[in-house]
């Protein structure tokens, strides 16, 4: 039960991570590789988060209500986080138009026939 | 073949995570009692929320964290968005021939007026968010987005509008600029970059914690201009 | 209340899953959005509202907006896998 | 006294500035990338006496350097910024008028930015700062790489932008695997706890950094992309991503493998990867036959040696690879500047279209032979002196194994020496072909001349009097070195 | 006039003959002799001072030193001589060539670095200046487009090899004595424990054997000659390869010392004899591959590798006389050569460009004085006494006797039967025989062209009937390098080292020419012989010689033209074909397909991870 309580998080992250990881390694379509990226940045992104946990922790927010602040949550990696989120959809909307621009150019977004550049 | 190589490698890296996240520091319950044991000065994670409040008197530890702490990491990521919209326009420049759509895809009536009569609601809870960003949950980043959202159902739900490219490249880049002039006061004023020089006001009052709501403010701009130009873009014209 | 997060960490998993599997793209941008939102309410649950917030808004809104627009002018469908 | 801070926020300021200025009149826009690092260049020379004594610590937000991010103005750092500068400068006034077609006024300020994203790498101290500014370099040139939308371009930046983005996420995780063990994100405080942690989950976190970081340092798996992105960008891109982009890579590494860990039991490791990269590089170099892909092989090889000489962990050893830095950068900008108006000239990439160039653009030719003499390591120039240090560095060790490593490097200079002198050879004495139309407006404007001629004046004079730049490379060298003197600086005051 | 002074003369002028050209050729032209020949009157003041000063105080951490010692004046007198020759040849062998302007600077830049090497103190200004005259002998030789280009690939692809091994040997030297000044370094070695290592003096051979073409190391040379502008084959010939020379005796004698050279090596087999074997072969095979050449340049170039083959036998024995003879042979054949190359030229500039020697022929009516120059100098590289050559080869002969090396003696004296027949193929094709039609009517070479030719035969004779002069000097040299001086009269030697003298030689070589003339005199007046005598077999006799020359040796060449290729040219080629095929394998790593690439970047994280795991890292 304790593994539960305190890894279930990190088993979910990595196991996202190690799927993107996958579809970029093995899928052929450029659009799919980008939805691996995509599911890599949002598996950091929760590991990130997760690691800043403290068990029975509150959100760093103070409110008139609730005033004590020993058993607040780490803030830091959620501000890495913020961050991390914002430039994963920079990369995203980036990869995207260059994939809009090789279909223009090659018709295909099969990775295989992509090869003009090589050697 | 491929397939084989690719899941032999994953299971290596599986391997070194779970050899990394064996120890105490990791695991919720873990973190918690290797919290407890470390005094504040090496975790600055407990410093920030012990004393994060005194000093900005801004409600939400993440965001002065975000913005005063480490006001740097953000200054770069407003930079990183502002690439990834000019760097969107820059490829996507020679695309202007645009389709207009056949009759048929017109939207009907109702449902551009049902948008037109929605974007400003969104717009406001949009700036709500990102004016209270050092109150509430929320801030810059989120309350762009909202905005974004707005404009993406304008795109979407109206066609006749279009987007005034102009005016949003100048909300982008003006926002950006009073973000970083806000930083260049801090240290013609106080000689540290990024200095929270406003007086700080009092813990929940709207206008507390300093410079933090006002560069929330020029970031929630910037991010909704520039999420709606990258959208702007992408939806050019639909083929 | 940990029972409900090993859920949704379980519900996460299998809509990437999903999103690795379905062939046509529009699918698995669908799954791929499932799995933002539910890294957002499992953020909520972290207790790191501003990150559920970023992830709910720009995760599962924007980032589909964005894929579906790049898929209407691409192609739907991905080429099938034998040739590989 | 002007801070440090000023060589991130003024630049950063004129890029948000540019859009504005562009409205306003199209042609100062221009001239913006050039201000900012003619800026940039004479605040970094100006601080830098300054900083070879201590390094400048510059606090922001007010907070005591653990607690906020803090820059470390450290010789090493300001080094490399002025080159970054300097390069920049020189570029962004070739680019002026190279680039004419595509979106003018956005290439302006991705330009701007991925100078800002290299200097912000190289001055920071804190690390997720550095992944934010190592991103900030890497987004600017996969958009920039991928600036003049023809196929090829294109495909260059969609496949940097994958591999770039797998390995940011590696080195994010490597981040998050460290701040979980340690709890702080300022590399002197890092410095300081580490020793007192367990090994195996440091190792791995440091060997995530090193896949992350060595994707954009070109080392030899991780470096595919290079190739591709530095021949179909257009010629000022892959001078200035030649000339500094991976470079800062290259120093991301070595500052987290020296200064965050302290590592030494890797060392060997890089130094045979640095090697097999040097080899790889110059042997797919020889065998190519376009320009820019031949020059981007080369930049693969030169950075094998950088990274050879990084490792030997001497002090000698890494002001001979600073050194080379400096006198690669130089020299690879050059060649690239001049390719590009070769290029505009002939219309081809080819190598055998080249033939004849020495008549019909003698001073391009002139400079691209000087540029190409100093990356072979030939005595006047600055190549030699950067060379000796490293080899000298090398023997000093007096470990058989290092020596036997730097006999096979050798082996990969004599094929550079090959291939550099094969296009000498077309430049100066293979007849130009008739049938090549005598366009005059090809003639290359001053804006390429005067960046071009500058660059090899500075290499000559570099290399015959190399005290200019070795003054500063002792104290470089420590900073990188000297962990417990970085940790005492950043946290003592 | 401190050697700075002569160096800063050297590389200014260079630079000024190239801004000088630009305005006006005449301008240059004159600019060009001036500089060559105060050059050569500079160093022939500073004859005495042996000054040795930091010309650079602080370059990379070394003090750049530079001085003129006895061996460094008598190089330096040889490359300034052959240098001022070559570039007075030059002025209407390249008048009106195009790229006029880059040759003289090149000449004059490669005439500088020689004179750096020769003059400078310390080993790391010897190497600077070593690069420098690599790539610009590189931009000479591929000067005349068309094959200079692959030779010149090959000469610079060569000498960087060498040049990278000579690095590593030099910087392990200032890694365990943190010095290169070579009067502190030889200090240092001859006073340190243990030897001298073997792979650094392997390494020095390496560098410089390339340099001076040893046999395995040979390769590039005759391409490089016979491709490169003859009067900078002249100069390639004559005094580059002599660095190689210079970098031997600087680094066996000067550097390590007699003492401890002999021990340098297994305790079987010593570095030294191996030398003198090498020496030994590459008198033998290049001199009879000589034979065979029918291209006259390449044939001299073949001639060159022979004669290195000698000076360097001379070297290995490793005693004053042969050290001596080997100084002596240096320098008569930086003259031999520089002589018999500009005559090639001058033929060559005459008949617009034909060097094959089996359409040459006859010249000797047309270009006298060509001719009798050229005759001298074959004379001087056979050694015919009353020849500089022949003091030199007696000198080298006399060590090898008295050192009891009977089989290296022998190799030598194959070689100069072979040195015989190449000389005579080359002076009987182009200038005796049957004289072409086309050629009926050539005029002389012009006299910028005809003074250096004469100048070199002057020389040779004069040193041959007054060897005195240069062995004073040479006598000098080998007592400053660690053996005992060669003392020797005005026209020989002294009775201690076996009795020579020239004079005697005279006297008997004008006797006989006064008998022969006598007899001439007294005996019948040859009578002229009707036409139809049987010697023309009633035909009617041709009113010239008829006998052309063609394929000269041919059945030399039938019988042992298969053995006598060069083989090791072949096993080059095939080895860099391989290393292509090789490099083009390695493209192949990058196969496009960028999911390949990302697993490449997985595929080191996992190796970093599974070493850490298995204990390695």
């Amino acid at each position: 039960m304790n593994f539960l309580t305190s890894y279930i998080h990190y088993v979910g992250c990595f196991a996202l991570v190690l799927i993107g990881l996958y579809v970029a390694l093995v899928k052929s379509n450029l659009i799919k590789v980008i939805i691996g990226i995509n599911l890599i940045d949002t598996g950091v992104n929760l590991f990130l988060v997760a690691t800043g946990y403290l068990g029975g922790g509150t959100a760093p927010i103070f409110s008139k209500a609730a005033e004590q602040s020993q058993e607040m949550v780490d803030p830091v990696p959620q501000a890495l986080v913020l961050t991390a989120i914002v430039i994963g959809v920079s990369v995203l909307a980036l990869a995207l138009a260059l994939a809009i621009k090789v279909y223009d150019h090659n018709g295909t977004l099969d990775l295989r026939k992509l090869k003009g550049l090589k050697w | 073949m491929r397939k084989q190589i690719s899941l032999l490698l994953l299971l290596i890296v599986a391997a070194g995570f779970a050899l990394c996240l064996a120890g105490a520091p990791f695991g919720a319950e873990g973190a918690r009692e290797s919290r407890r044991l470390v005094k504040d000065n090496v975790n600055y994670g407990r410093r920030y929320v012990s004393k994060g409040l005194d000093e900005n008197r801004c409600a939400n530890i993440v965001t002065s964290v975000v913005l005063n702490y480490r006001g740097f990491d953000t200054l770069g990521e407003v930079t990183i968005l502002f690439i990834a919209a000019l760097g969107l326009g820059a490829v996507l420049y020679g695309r202007r021939a645009g389709a207009s759509p056949d009759e048929a895809q017109r939207p009907s009536l109702i449902l551009s007026t049902g948008c037109r009569l929605l974007f400003p609601l969104i717009m406001l809870v949009g700036i709500y968010i990102f004016i209270h960003g050092h109150l509430s949950p929320g801030g810059g980043f989120q309350g762009g987005a909202v905005i974004a959202s707005g404009f993406l159902l304008i795109c979407l739900g109206c066609r006749k509008k279009k987007l005034n490219s102009v005016a949003l490249g100048a909300a982008e880049s003006l926002s950006g600029l009073a973000f970083v002039l806000l930083a260049l006061i801090g240290l013609a004023v106080g000689g540290s970059f990024l200095l929270n020089f406003l007086p700080t006001g009092k813990v929940y009052a709207l206008f507390s914690g300093g410079i933090i709501p006002l560069i929330y403010i020029a970031i929630g701009v910037k991010v909704g201009s520039e999420l709606s130009g990258i959208i702007d873009n992408l939806s050019g014209e639909v083929r | 209340m940990i029972v409900f997060q090993t859920f949704l960490v379980l519900v996460m998993i299998v809509a990437a899953l999903a999103a690795a599997g379905f062939r046509d793209l529009l699918g698995s941008v669908i799954a791929c959005s499932l799995v933002s939102l539910m890294a957002s309410i499992i953020f909520y649950f972290l207790q790191a509202p501003d990150v559920a917030m970023a992830e709910a808004s720009i995760g599962a809104g924007l980032t589909t907006a964005i894929f579906i627009f790049a898929i209407s002018k691409t192609k739907r469908h991905e080429e099938n896998e034998k040739t590989d | 006294m002007v801070s440090p801070i000023l060589l991130i926020a003024v630049p950063l300021a004129l890029a948000f500035l540019t859009p504005m200025v562009g409205l306003a009149s199209k042609s100062a826009r221009r001239y913006m990338p050039a201000i900012a690092m003619l800026f940039n260049f004479i605040v970094a020379m100006s601080l830098l006496p300054k900083a070879l004594e201590a390094p400048i610590i510059v606090r922001t937000a007010g907070w005591a350097p653990p607690l906020s991010i803090h820059l470390v103005a450290g010789p090493l750092g300001l080094l490399l910024s002025s080159l970054v500068a300097l390069i920049g400068l020189l570029v962004a006034i070739y680019g002026i008028d190279y680039i004419r077609e595509g979106a003018r006024a956005r290439y302006d300020v991705l330009y701007t930015l991925l100078l800002v994203g290299a200097t912000g790498v190289v001055l920071t101290g804190d690390l997720f700062n550095l992944f934010v500014f190592f991103e900030v370099l890497c987004i600017s040139s996969y958009a920039l790489v991928a600036y003049r939308g023809d196929s090829a371009g294109v495909e260059a930046g969609m496949k940097y932008l994958i591999q770039g983005a797998i390995g940011s996420s590696l080195v994010l995780i490597g981040i998050g695997l460290l701040y979980g063990t340690v709890g702080t994100l300022s590399m002197a405080d890092i410095a300081s706890s580490v020793g007192s942690v367990a090994g195996s989950r440091l190792f791995i976190s440091l060997a995530f950094m090193i896949a992350g970081f060595g994707v954009e340092a070109a080392i030899f798996p991780l470096n595919a992309w290079l190739p591709d992105a530095h021949s179909s960008a257009p010629s000022s891109i892959s001078a200035v991503l030649s000339g500094v982009a991976i470079k800062a890579g290259l120093y991301a590494i070595a500052r987290v493998v020296y200064t965050v860990y302290g590592a030494s039991s890797i060392l060997p490791f890089l130094a045979v990867l640095g090697v097999v990269t040097l080899l790889v590089g110059e042997m797919c170099a020889f065998a190519q036959e376009d320009i820019k892909r031949l020059l981007a092989f080369s930049s693969i090889g030169q950075m094998g040696l950088i990274l050879f000489a990084l490792a030997l962990s001497s002090a000698t050893g890494i002001s001979g690879a600073v050194f080379l830095i400096i006198s690669h950068g130089l020299a690879k900008a050059l060649l690239f500047l001049a390719t590009g108006y070769m290029i505009y000239r002939t219309g081809s990439r080819d190598i055998s279209s080249l033939a004849g160039m020495g008549k019909r653009m003698p001073i391009m030719s002139l400079c691209f032979t000087v540029g190409a003499f100093s990356l072979m390591g030939l005595p006047p120039f600055v190549g030699f002196a950067s060379k000796f240090t490293i080899v000298r560095a090398v023997l000093g060790t007096g470990s058989t194994f290092f020596i036997t490593l730097l006999a096979i490097g050798l082996i990969g200079t004599v094929i550079e020496g090959a291939y550099f002198l094969r296009i000498v050879q077309w430049l100066y004495f293979k007849p130009a072909p008739e049938a090549m139309p005598e366009q005059t407006e090809g003639r290359a404007p001053l804006t390429a001349l005067v960046p071009v001629g500058l660059l090899a004046v500075l290499i000559v004079t570099i290399g015959l009097l190399p005290g200019i730049v070795g003054r500063a490379l002792g104290p470089a060298a420590d900073d990188l070195l000297d962990r417990a003197a970085y940790i005492q600086h950043v946290m003592g005051d | 006039m401190s050697a700075q002074g002569i160096l800063i003369t050297a590389f200014a002028g260079a630079g000024l003959s190239y801004a000088l050209g630009l305005t006006s050729a005449r301008l240059r032209e004159v600019f060009a002799i001036v500089v060559s020949v105060l050059l050569v009157c500079l160093i022939a003041i500073t004859h005495g001072q042996g000054a040795e000063h930091v010309y650079y105080p602080d370059f990379l951490g070394l003090d750049l030193v530079l001085r003129m010692d006895a061996l460094a004046w008598f190089f330096a007198i040889t490359v300034s001589m052959v240098g001022c020759l070559s570039v007075i040849f030059s002025l209407h062998y390249v008048r009106g060539k195009e790229k006029e302007n880059f040759y003289y600077f090149a000449l004059l830049l490669v005439n500088a670095a020689m004179l750096g090497i020769v003059l400078s103190g310390d080993l790391l200004s010897f190497f600077i200046f070593w690069e420098i005259m690599s790539w610009a002998a590189f931009l000479l030789i591929s000067y005349k487009r068309g094959r200079a280009l692959d030779a010149g690939l090959k000469y610079v692809i060569m000498s960087i090899l060498g040049s990278c091994a000579m690095l590593l040997a030099l910087l392990y030297l200032y890694a365990n004595y943190n010095t290169l000044v070579i009067s502190d370094l030889a200090q240092q070695i001859r006073s340190a424990a243990g030897g001298f290592p073997l792979w650094v003096m392997l390494a020095f051979a390496l560098g410089f054997g390339i340099k001076c073409a040893l046999i395995p190391l040979h390769t590039w040379l005759p391409d490089a000659h016979s491709e490169a502008p003859s009067p900078f084959s002249a100069v390639l010939s004559g005094i580059l390869i002599k660095m190689g020379i210079y970098g031997f005796i600087l680094v066996m004698y000067g550097v390590v010392g007699l003492k401890l050279l002999l021990e340098v090596g297994a305790p079987w087999l010593h570095f030294h004899t191996v030398l003198c074997w090498l020496g030994a072969i590459t008198i033998l095979i290049p001199t009879f591959i000589a034979l065979l050449q029918d291209d006259a340049k390449r044939l001299l170039a073949w001639s060159s590798i022979g004669q290195i083959g000698y000076i360097m036998l001379a070297i290995g024995v490793a005693t004053s006389l042969g050290l001596a003879g080997a100084l002596f042979h240096t320098l008569n054949h930086a003259v031999f050569k520089a002589l018999l190359f500009l005559a090639v030229g001058a033929v060559e500039y005459k008949t617009g460009g034909v060097r094959d020697l089996n359409r040459l022929g006859g010249l000797i009516r047309r270009m006298p004085v060509t001719f009798a120059c050229a005759l001298i100098g074959g004379l001087g590289l056979i050694g015919v006494p009353l020849t500089s050559g022949f003091v030199s080869k007696w000198l080298i002969y006399k060590t090898l006797i008295t050192e009891g090396h009977p089989f290296l003696a022998l190799a030598a004296l194959v070689g100069t039967w072979g040195a015989i027949l190449y000389v005579y193929k080359l002076l009987h094709n182009m200038f005796l025989g049957q004289l072409p039609e086309k050629y009926a009517n050539l005029e002389a070479a012009p006299f910028s062209m005809q003074l250096p030719l004469m100048i070199c035969g002057f020389i040779i004779v004069l040193f041959g009937i007054l060897p005195g002069i240069p062995l004073s000097v040479i006598g000098g040299i080998v007592g400053t390098l660690g053996f005992e001086p060669v003392t020797a009269t005005l026209t020989g030697f002294g009775p201690q080292i076996g009795p020579l003298n020239t004079l005697n030689l005279c006297a008997a070589f004008a006797g006989v020419l006064l008998v022969i003339v006598a007899f001439r005199g007294i005996a019948a007046r040859p009578k002229p012989v009707s036409q139809d005598d049987s010697y023309a077999a009633g035909a009617a006799a041709p009113a010239g010689k008829y006998h052309h020359t063609v394929r000269f040796y041919d059945p030399l060449e039938r019988m042992t033209g298969g053995y006598l290729r060069d083989w090791v040219d072949q096993f080059y080629l095939s080895a860099a074909g391989k290393a292509k095929g090789v490099f083009n394998g390695v493209r192949r790593i990058y196969t496009g397909d960028v999911r390949t690439y990302v697993m490449y970047i997985v595929a080191l994280l996992t190796f970093l991870i599974f070493a850490h795991t298995a204990g390695w890292l």
